[in-house]
């Protein structure tokens, strides 16, 4: 068993982002508490976009419980990479929370993985005793109560017609149940960073999220960033160490067409939080 | 009470799975005789077990014996034990425990006690499948609803209204079809007479009416 | 081995009918052992047989232990009897007669449907999210999978493993249990049997809080 194919293998086996990610930190043997969030965000990344590709098409409420995850991590992963020491920050306070709130969450989905894991050796154990169940012997079955029939052809016939149609796949519909926040799109805050360098110039990150109604936007802002980053459309300056960084629009003054593929997080532009409790 | 003495095994055949095996040869042969649904003669207890028929047979004539209140041919003898509440007959080419016919009567009781005389949803929605694909496996059905529907098939074997047709010369499963009786009681010449299945039935809705009377 | 102890019937009584039977209440225990098709409780079997739970859970356990190779407490009990290629076992709520879990290879040629599916992953781990925390709501159990489980659910439901028990009062969610079927297919008295899940919780105390903020 070589190490590259028994993962492409396990690919398809993840049963949503937590199992993804406990199985991303026992692989590198990391203590849960104490996870290396960087390298774990960008494999997490990684893994995602390659499940994608691998299986072709998602369902998008599954895609959408993914995304929710890497919003999260890739906000965590943020909030590491920033300069330490303002803690005060109120951000940086609803950081910390997101993250034990992460960490809480995946701790409880390890344990009952770990019951799930029990539950399984059981009943393949009991699926070793067969329980006795023969038919009744004929001497009783002459007793039994004459049968109150009451269904017509066309009952049956109804009901024929329920239980033997083919059966079909549920509409592909987002779940959003999970959900608090308004959708955010990667695209539309795009627009917005793209708006706002050609009007104003050079700016910090700070400044491009002061009007960011909620942390949702200011987490979706984020990856539009990196996307015009990826794209060549924005380049970032750090003019002194730990000062802020200032990004420029690079693109030239052409109309930049917003073409974000299959972006950071999925082939859907749509990015959920589900934290409106800590925004 | 020991059948299970140890026998030579010939050089070439492999080691007996049964013997290490607590209860042995008769254990093995109980363990059979309580799940089986219908049935079993020596031959495929000895094919199944690996060992002559001979030795197979012997071993449910101590078992009905046993089961009956003899204590075998041991020292113990001297002492009848009672007989245990079941017996194993052979009847109609094969080897089955029945409930001991002592007890019909309380057996009776327990039997008729909460009895429904309605089918089940769950009966109900496998006898339609029958109907519209017989000659059909239990397997095919299972597939189809999607659930286990052995002890279901059972009772609608026991009520009349399915019947083992033929075996699928292919795999060798019991096909089932419905009955005359199935007929009568929805006052049909034929299957063929069962209404077509259309694809969409308006008022689909009102089949949940199925579920407060079955129940 | 003698529950069957000659008890002086009050004047008033009928005449126990099972007294006069070779195997006494024993043997119609068994009896009634060797037609049920589910698991039938003390009550059941005391009902039919017109004697008191006690006794009758008495000589369950009795037999219990024979079948596992226990003579009782009997003169015999030195020398130790062979376990039976069945057990008797008290699952889901009742008693229930199954082969021993040693003859499994050999047994599972004769029984027709076999093993029922494997559970896929996800659907096993929304099981066991639905038996510690039910009754829990869908969206609840996609909480803490971390996915949507509106397919795996419908599966569990059509399996029978799970089951819808009440709407909550509040937001109007069904909330969803584990079904008996569920404990005989894991083989357990009652959901309380279920391993404890607390110590693999850390801080189970925060967690609380978490429950309540993030769904």
């Amino acid at each position: 068993m070589e190490a590259p194919t028994v993962f492409e293998v396990q690919l398809t086996n993840f049963s949503g982002p937590f199992d993804l990610l406990l199985n991303l930190i026992s692989r590198r043997e990391l203590d849960i508490t104490e996870i290396a969030l960087a390298q774990v965000t960008d494999e997490f990344i990684a893994h995602i976009r390659r499940i994608q590709a691998a299986e072709g098409e998602w369902r998008l409420d599954e895609a959408s419980e993914f995304l929710v995850v890497a919003a999260t991590l890739l906000d965590l992963k943020a909030a590491r990479l920033l300069p330490a020491g303002s803690v005060e920050d109120e951000e940086d306070i609803a950081l910390l929370e997101a993250r034990d709130l992460l960490f809480a969450r995946l701790l409880q989905y390890r344990a009952f993985k770990e019951m799930a894991r029990q539950l399984s050796a059981r009943l393949e154990e009991e699926d070793t005793r067969y329980a006795r169940d023969v038919p009744l012997e004929p001497q009783f079955t002459r007793l039994l109560p004459d049968l109150v029939w009451k269904h017509s052809p066309a009952d049956l016939a109804a009901l024929a017609a329920r239980i033997l149609a083919p059966r079909q796949e549920q509409p592909v519909e987002v779940a959003t149940g999970h959900l608090h926040a308004p959708p955010v799109s990667v695209r539309e805050q795009a627009l917005v960073v793209q708006d706002l360098l050609r009007t104003r110039g050079p700016l910090s990150f700070r400044e491009l999220t002061e009007d960011a109604g909620s942390r949702m936007v200011l987490v979706v802002r984020f990856l539009a960033l990196l996307e015009l980053f990826r794209d060549g459309a924005v380049s970032f300056e750090q003019p002194a160490p730990l000062s802020d960084l200032l990004v420029s629009w690079s693109a030239g003054d052409g109309p930049w067409a917003v073409d974000l593929p299959h972006d950071v997080v999925g082939g859907t532009d749509l990015v959920h939080s589900e934290g409106a409790h800590h925004g | 009470m020991d059948e299970t003495t140890p026998d030579e095994p010939s050089p070439e055949q492999p080691a007996d799975p049964l013997d290490p095996l607590p209860g042995g040869l008769r254990g093995a042969v109980e363990a059979i005789l309580m799940v089986t649904d219908r049935p079993v003669t020596d031959a495929q207890l000895a094919a199944a077990l690996h060992r002559p028929a001979e030795e197979v047979h012997a071993v449910l004539v101590g078992l009905q014996r046993e089961y009956d209140g003899y204590t075998g041919s041991g020292v113990r003898s001297a002492e009848p034990a009672s007989p245990r509440g079941f017996e194993l007959r052979d009847i109609a080419g094969g080897w089955r425990i029945y409930s001991r016919k002592h007890f019909a009567s309380v057996v009776a009781e327990f039997v008729l006690d909460g009895q429904s005389a309605r089918l089940s949803q769950a009966a109900l929605e496998t006898l339609t499948v029958i109907a519209y694909r017989q000659p059909v496996s239990r397997a095919r059905v299972s597939a189809i609803r999607g659930v286990t529907v052995d002890s279901v098939v059972r009772t609608l074997l026991q009520r009349g209204l399915v019947v083992e047709m033929e075996t699928d010369p292919e795999t060798g499963a019991v096909l089932y079809g419905t009955t005359s009786l199935f007929l009568e009681r929805l006052g049909l010449g034929s299957v063929d007479e069962l209404p077509r299945i259309a694809p969409h039935l308006p008022g689909l809705e009102s089949l949940g009416e199925y579920d407060e009377t079955t129940y």
